[in-house]
């Protein structure tokens, strides 16, 4: 049996009188690609927020490579090895992707608490940030600053933050949204083709993306747990399409 | 551009920068009359960067900042008295002092809004007064403390009445802070602060521990208040209360306004404006100079500081960031 | 078919950058026009100028009987433009309920009224969050949103800036569905900006592709559907 | 013991009545106004010129001590603040700091650097003691007065801001400018509205304040810091804020004036820090604000 | 260039000491308007600077009067620690520095070329701690505000009213930033002594004047006493009657009767939109007849010493009375008054009942 890395253990997120996460129980195993998928509010970013410390959990429980981390800190989760792409694009608005790059890579290799050594000067870090930039198609844009950007240029940043910290478990939280057709392909590649031993959480509402990248699916509705299963398994379920897929033709959009 | 010379440019010295300190450090020399503002602008300068790291760097607003001033100011008045003369102890002396208040200090500012900020620090930098009013045994009370005699430094110069030791120290203690500063905010601890600045909520989640950071921070320019307090005192062979007082933190954030935050020589620039600005007018209208500074603050936001500081921009096409 | 919408020879920009330049559309009443593009090439920049909030450099804009281009942006609304920009900007300090009724005006006399009412019948969802702020709604609910409060201006031109982004399937479907209908059915006319043109097209009457602020392509909706060749090329789909 | 209670709400009231224009215009249009102070003294200037020079009564002037400032505000809205609105808080500080100073010496210049005092009518002056002991309870009936006012206020402010349409379409516009005028709402007017009524208010404050606080020409710079420490512990999500933290406020500095004279300088500051390090958005922020 | 003869005058012109300086100023320009600007073949300049209250700002401006500017005399000197900053450069260079405000007892300790023209507060204070037992004043609450003069104010006080049998029954001391007396004014009022002690930096003291009354502490039958900072008569006029029949104690009132403070007032008003002067301004009035007398007796010559040892000793009739500088203390010794506030031509006036004749200062005994 694989390995679990990640896994939520009846979690529980109230906000007054809602209850956006109810009882919710998930594993990720080593290596997994995995989707989460389910209807608009059902808890899904609510339930990345819960896992990697923006928000308390009201009950339940959060392991991580076998240890306790539901009181954890954030940025200790992410050294850890657990990484995210927000939904909504958090970015460093006055630095440029370059520099944004190199902090965090600097950041990743230990070294970003060094105060005098220049930011890029240690050995690997700038060809890092380049290999990224290329990888990202940023190259063009790596010398303006972030808030100039355009928001499909914003939107690939957004992610190649995340796959900077060499994650070993990366939650993504809608990452082609206002990416074009062509690239999100080639975006989700990027993605799949991270090394095997890194587990993948994937949130997104673009089915054809998500029925060929994911082996795993699980269906969230109302913070409550649905259904888990294979893609196959999830587009035949009668309940999933009667809550999330629909029927029409244009159901997954492109 | 290559991504390595392209993010190694940014930290390279402008051919500007040393003409500057050259300048600077010719000035008590050539204007020996302005050598005791020179010795000014440079404790405010670096008062005024020490503000910058926090504010301009890692987005946290200070009213506080006096209280680390102060620290240093009455640290190295008192070491002087009680302890020995000699100027650079007494320096360290206020930096040590200064630098610790700053570390207890940022336990109350990890949290919060700016405005909370804003507050606490303010509050801390009063009731610091206050307290240094209260202990008027140690602190000489509302009368200031007197008896404060500082030796020479090195034990070769003295600090004279025309002020020329006073500046050449002042700018020294002034250059070495800066220096370091600059190293500091080009290296990658710099990169995690203004990305603290730019987005706490990614700073967390790409792995930056954004609490003890920030605690860095301000610890650090606390340190570098408290040396420029040192100076203040030491130069001017005394202390008073007013060393604390709120409207220092107010001066040092519109010195600091005034040449523009996160740019590091935003402080120096600032105040030798904002000095030499009071000079020339406190002594043609000493009382209602401050009517011409507060036009002088308000044309200078409308028009935008970056066309009134860089007038290379005021004829070449605007829009360029 | 008289026109609704004249756009003539509209350049725009932020500051001094020139992002559209030259731009000619037209769009009759009640029909829906699809506007194509790859990323960057200046389709939020032409909704924003449409409602005001880009600065523009030349040109003019007519929405029926209005000069739009002379209008401030706040009296564009009253003219008959709903927006729903491209990142949402919900307002974060209201309620849901307040987000709606902040801005809702009444409609023209005769033609069916949205009222908030009318838009929780339409997203029971938004409903359920009445009371929230507007930051403490999912991806989804906050487009929702946005897509509501353009509708309760009561416009007679609706501009939709990616509206499906973030959507679940089926309430895609749905959206799709009532833009249909409303369009069709209420006289409305629409714009909608999308990435993904198959499922747009399939609403609408007319089709605009833009690339680096011109217009490249203009024409019936079902024809450019019909073909993907052409498509592909005008997006860049394949490169 | 009632008598000090008393004292300290009447302080507090006086305390809000001075900040809730800062409140308004910091808290609501999102701009760091720190000439407050200035609105206020103008307020105060004109309640005191009036009734010294022209002889008006009391209450005549204080609909003036409002509209006087109300109007300068607007006048400076339009042509001064309005481009401030994008720039940056740091610029905002400078900018209103400066009219601050602008504001300090002219009035030096044209009025002069002494205290002026105001002379309250009889009815005003007076006070009413009751009862005797522990609960004795003195009310002067001036701080009477003050406490009404501000109460009446209050509730005037606080219907406006939540429960009518032009509260919200003046959040929205400070939430997003340029969205919420593609959305039809008027931006402009929306904003010189409220700034007026801020300023107005702030001057109404000055009036009132000027008989207990004093009324110099330093009066901005001097009360700044109260404004600020109302308007922080409050929180600038509503009017019930800062009327709540001006009264724990008021209350706490005059009963630990009164029992503890010797910690009289610290307690304010003490209470302050201590509130806002345990709740960092303010005491009294609105229920589920981020 | 070596006929001119300077005088840097450092005050604070703005900020919350800005009257102070105001007064000050009027009153230097007066003296040199009614006395020429030529004294012993010297043309006598006046250089203000505006210090701000800041103690490093009197330091490096009275510096920079020394040495670029060469002045002969310092003077001026707002507040204490301005007067103490300053002090150890008169001594290193030789200039004399006549204090026209700071009050505070020791800064003529703080160097030997200092010469006060102003008071101090023990002098004041002591005059009425001397007046009170005698008038039915058995037991008081002392209230100062919480710096150098005001404990100054509480020590000298006191001690005096014990030592004179009376009884302290508790020393208050109110914060310098206090919008509002009424916690320390309520908890006078529940301690019921007979008189109220007050000594608040002038302008708060209108403050504390209303809230006393206000607060019926007179039908309460407490009286309210202190030094002339409380009803200073830059500010008395507008006060109200409230203040009628306050006693005070102090070394000037606008309303000294003699001939020559008359012509003082009156010049001072013409020359100043009808200000009144007060105890600032006759401090600058003398300190400015003290540095002329001196530069006369002097011709010039000699330097910052000879100047100084001309003004030491110096007797003469100022507005205030007849004043003499201590040889050696360089204070001022001069008749403390017990005034009392009345109503003369519609105006509010303290006007002297009682005097205490050449009053030294007495925290030079200690
Ligand atoms: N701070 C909050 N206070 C109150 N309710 C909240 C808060 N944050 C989220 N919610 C509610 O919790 C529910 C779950 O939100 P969440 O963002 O997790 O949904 P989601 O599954 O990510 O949806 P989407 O696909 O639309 O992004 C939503 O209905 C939302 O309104
Ligand atoms: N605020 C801004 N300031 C300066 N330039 C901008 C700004 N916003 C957009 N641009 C530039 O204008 C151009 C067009 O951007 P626009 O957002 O209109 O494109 P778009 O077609 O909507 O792209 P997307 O599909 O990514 O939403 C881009 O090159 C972008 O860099
Ligand atoms: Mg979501
Ligand atoms: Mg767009």
């Amino acid at each position: 049996m694989p390995e679990i890395v990640l896994s939520a253990d009846k979690l529980v997120k109230r906000f007054g009188g809602i209850t956006a996460t109810n009882d919710v129980t998930l594993h990720l195993e080593k290596g997994a690609r995995h989707a989460l998928i389910g209807p608009n509010g059902a808890g899904k970013t609510t339930l990345i927020n819960l896992l990697t410390g923006v928000l308390e959990p009201s009950e339940g429980r959060i392991t991580l490579l076998g240890e306790d981390i539901t009181r954890l800190a954030p940025h200790a989760r992410v050294q850890r090895g657990m990484v995210r792409t927000f939904q909504i694009n958090q970015l460093f608005h006055t630095m440029t992707p370059l520099q944004t790059l190199a902090m965090v890579v600097s950041q990743q290799r230990g070294i970003g608490a060094r105060w005098w050594q220049k930011l890029g000067a240690q050995a690997g870090v700038a060809e890092r940030c380049a290999e990224l930039l290329a990888q990202f198609h940023l190259s063009d844009v790596q010398d303006q600053r972030t808030e100039h950007l355009a928001y499909g240029k914003r939107r690939l940043l957004e992610i190649a933050i995340a796959l900077a910290c060499e994650p070993r478990v990366l939650l993504l939280d809608e990452p082609v949204a206002g990416v074009p057709p062509g690239e999100r392909e080639e975006l989700l590649q990027t993605v799949a083709a991270l090394p095997a031993d890194v587990s993948v959480l994937l949130i997104e509402h673009d089915m054809d993306l998500v029925f060929e990248f994911a082996r795993r699916i699980t269906v969230l509705v109302n913070g409550t747990l649905l259904t888990e299963g294979t893609p196959d398994e999830i587009a035949g379920d009668p309940r999933v399409k009667a809550v999330y897929l629909g029927h029409g033709e244009e159901a997954a959009h492109g | 551009m290559d991504t390595r010379a392209s993010l190694l440019n940014i930290s390279r010295m402008r051919p500007w920068e040393p003409v500057l300190w050259l300048i600077a450090f010719a000035a008590p020399l050539l204007l020996p009359s302005k050598a005791l503002i020179v010795n000014e602008i440079a404790i405010v300068a670096l008062f005024a960067v020490s503000l910058d790291l926090v504010l301009g760097y890692t987005g946290i607003v200070s009213l506080g900042h006096a209280a680390f001033f102060g620290m240093g100011a009455y640290s190295a008045a008192l070491f002087a008295k009680h302890v020995m003369p000699d100027p650079l102890a007494g320096l360290a002396f206020g930096v040590a002092t200064a630098t610790l208040l700053g570390a207890v200090g940022s336990l109350t500012v990890v949290r919060g809004t700016d405005l909370t900020r804003l507050m606490v620090t303010l509050g801390v930098g009063l009731i610091m007064l206050e307290l240094a009013n209260k202990l008027d045994w140690l602190t000489g009370g509302a009368d200031g403390l007197q008896g404060v005699v500082i030796g020479p430094v090195l034990g070769q110069f003295e600090f004279d009445l025309y002020g020329k030791t006073a500046a050449w120290y002042s700018l020294t203690v002034l250059l070495v802070c800066f220096v370091l500063a600059r190293r500091l905010v080009h290296s990658p601890l710099g990169a995690s602060f203004k990305a603290i600045r730019d987005n706490r909520l990614r700073a967390g989640a790409i792995g930056i521990p954004v609490t003890a950071r920030i605690a860095t921070a301000y610890t650090i320019a606390a340190a570098l208040a408290g040396a420029s307090g040192a100076l203040l005192a030491q130069t001017t062979g005394f202390a008073s209360l007013d060393v604390f007082d709120f409207h220092r933190s107010a001066d040092v954030m519109l010195v600091l306004i005034v040449g523009g935050t996160g740019w590091l020589y935003g402080g120096i620039a600032g105040a030798i404006v904002f000095k030499i600005m009071y000079d020339v007018l406190a002594s043609i209208t000493p009382q209602y100079w401050t009517f011409w500074l507060g036009l002088f603050l308000v044309v200078l936001v409308q028009v935008g500081r970056d066309r009134l500081l860089r007038p290379w921009t005021w004829f070449g096409k605007r829009g360029r960031a | 078919m008289a026109e609704l919408l004249q756009i003539e020879n509209l350049s725009a920009g932020y500051g001094e950058a020139v992002v559209l330049s030259g731009v000619n559309l037209a769009l009759p009443e009640g029909q829906t026009l699809a506007l194509l593009g790859r990323n960057g090439t200046g389709k939020t920049t032409l909704m924003n100028t449409l409602a005001g909030a880009t600065r523009q450099h030349a040109g003019s804009i007519r929405l029926g009987d209005a000069v739009l281009h002379k209008l401030p942006a706040h009296e564009r609304a009253a003219a008959g433009i709903g927006w729903v920009p491209q990142e949402r900007n919900i307002f974060k300090s209201l309620t849901v309920h307040e987000n709606l009724t902040a801005v809702a005006r009444p409609g023209r006399a005769g033609a069916p009224q949205w009222t908030p009412a009318r838009v929780y019948e339409m997203f029971p969802r938004l409903a359920e969050r009445k009371g929230n702020l507007g930051t403490q709604l999912s991806g989804g609910e906050q487009q929702m949103l946005a897509v509501g409060r353009a509708l309760v201006l009561n416009p007679r031109l609706l501009l939709l800036d990616e509206p499906l982004e973030g959507l679940a399937p089926i309430i895609v479907e749905e959206l799709l569905k009532a833009i249909r209908r409303i369009t069709r059915e209420e006289g409305l006319s629409a714009i909608i900006v999308e990435q993904h043109p198959q499922a747009i097209l399939a609403i609408s009457d007319l089709a605009a592709v833009l690339d680096r602020g011109s217009v490249v392509h203009r024409g019936g909706a079902a024809e450019l559907r019909g073909q993907p060749a052409l498509l592909d090329q005008l997006l860049g789909v394949v490169r | 013991m009632l008598t000090i209670l008393f004292d300290g709400i009447a302080y507090g009231m006086l305390l809000f009545i001075l900040a809730v224009g800062l409140a308004v215009t910091m808290g609501l249009m999102n701009f760091i106004n720190l000439a407050h102070g200035a609105f206020a003294m103008v307020g105060g200037y004109t309640t005191v010129l009036l009734m010294q020079r022209a002889g008006w009564p009391f209450l005549a002037c204080l609909p003036l001590a409002f509209l006087v400032p109300a109007l300068l505000g607007a006048v400076l809205e339009r042509t001064l603040y309005r481009p401030l609105y994008q720039r940056p808080h740091l610029d905002q500080v400078l900018f209103s700091i400066g009219l601050t100073f602008m504001a300090v010496a002219a009035v030096d210049y044209f009025i002069g650097s002494t205290q002026q005092i105001m002379q309250l009518p009889e009815w005003l002056k007076g006070r009413s003691e009751f009862g005797s002991g522990a609960f004795a309870l003195g009310m002067g009936h001036y701080r009477l007065f003050i406490i009404v006012v501000c109460a009446l206020l209050t509730l005037a402010l606080q219907y406006v801001l939540s429960s009518t349409r032009f509260g919200s379409r003046l959040r929205a516009s400070v939430d997003d400018q340029r969205v919420a005028a593609g959305l039809g709402i008027n931006v402009n007017v929306v904003f010189l509205a409220t700034f007026a009524v801020g300023s107005g208010l702030a001057g109404l404050g000055g009036a009132l304040g000027a008989e207990v606080l004093g009324l110099d020409p330093q009066f901005p710079l001097k009360f700044m810091v109260y404004f600020l420490i109302v308007v922080a512990v409050g929180g600038t999500a509503s009017i019930t804020g800062p009327l709540l933290a001006a009264l724990l406020l008021g209350v706490a500095d005059v009963a630990g004036k009164y029992y503890i004279p010797k910690m009289g300088a610290f307690i304010v500051y003490s209470l302050m820090i201590a509130i806002l390090i345990w709740r960092p958005q303010g005491l009294f922020v609105r229920k589920g604000a981020k | 260039q070596d006929n001119v003869f300077k005088i840097g005058l450092i005050l604070p012109m703005t900020g919350q000491q800005a009257t102070t300086g105001r007064q000050i100023e009027a009153a230097a320009r007066l003296y040199m308007a009614q006395n020429g600007d030529t004294v012993a073949g010297k043309k006598v300049q006046l250089i203000v600077k505006d210090d701000t209250s800041l103690p490093d700002q009197t330091r490096r401006l009275a510096q920079e009067l020394i040495v670029n500017d060469k002045v002969n005399v310092l003077a001026g000197m707002g507040i204490t620690p301005s007067a103490m900053a300053v002090a150890p450069l008169a001594t290193q260079s030789k200039t004399p520095l006549v204090v026209m405000a700071a009050a505070t007892s020791s800064i003529t300790e703080a160097s030997p070329y200092v010469v006060r023209t102003s008071f101090t507060l023990p002098q004041a204070s002591v005059a009425l701690a001397d007046w009170a037992p005698k008038n039915n004043i058995k037991t008081v609450v002392s209230l100062v505000s919480d710096y150098g003069p005001g404990i100054d104010a509480e020590k000298f006080f006191n001690a005096r009213m014990v030592n004179n049998g009376g009884k302290v029954v508790e020393a208050l001391r109110v914060p310098m930033r206090n919008p509002d007396f009424a916690p320390f004014l309520q908890k006078v009022r529940d301690l019921k002594p007979d008189a109220l002690f007050v000594f608040v930096p002038s302008g708060a003291g209108a403050a504390v004047m209303k809230q006393f009354t206000e607060r019926g502490m007179d039908k309460a039958g407490i009286k309210l006493i202190g030094t002339g900072d409380v009803t200073d008569d830059d500010q008395l006029n507008d006060m109200g009657d409230s203040v009628l029949g306050v006693v005070t104690s102090h070394h000037y009132s606008a309303a000294h009767p003699s001939e020559l403070n008359k012509k003082f007032v009156d010049a001072f008003q013409k020359a100043n939109k009808n200000l009144r002067p007060n105890f600032m301004a006759v401090g600058g009035y003398d300190g400015m007849r003290v540095i002329y007398e001196a530069l006369k007796t002097t011709k010039g010559a000699g330097g910052g010493d000879a100047l100084l040892a001309a003004m030491k000793g110096q007797i003469f009739e100022s507005p205030r009375g007849k004043i003499y500088i201590d040889a050696q203390t360089r204070d001022v010794v001069q008749d403390i008054y017990l005034r009392k506030v009345e109503k003369k031509d519609g105006q509010l006036f303290n006007v002297e009942f009682d005097v205490i004749k050449d009053v030294k200062d007495p925290g030079k005994s200690k």
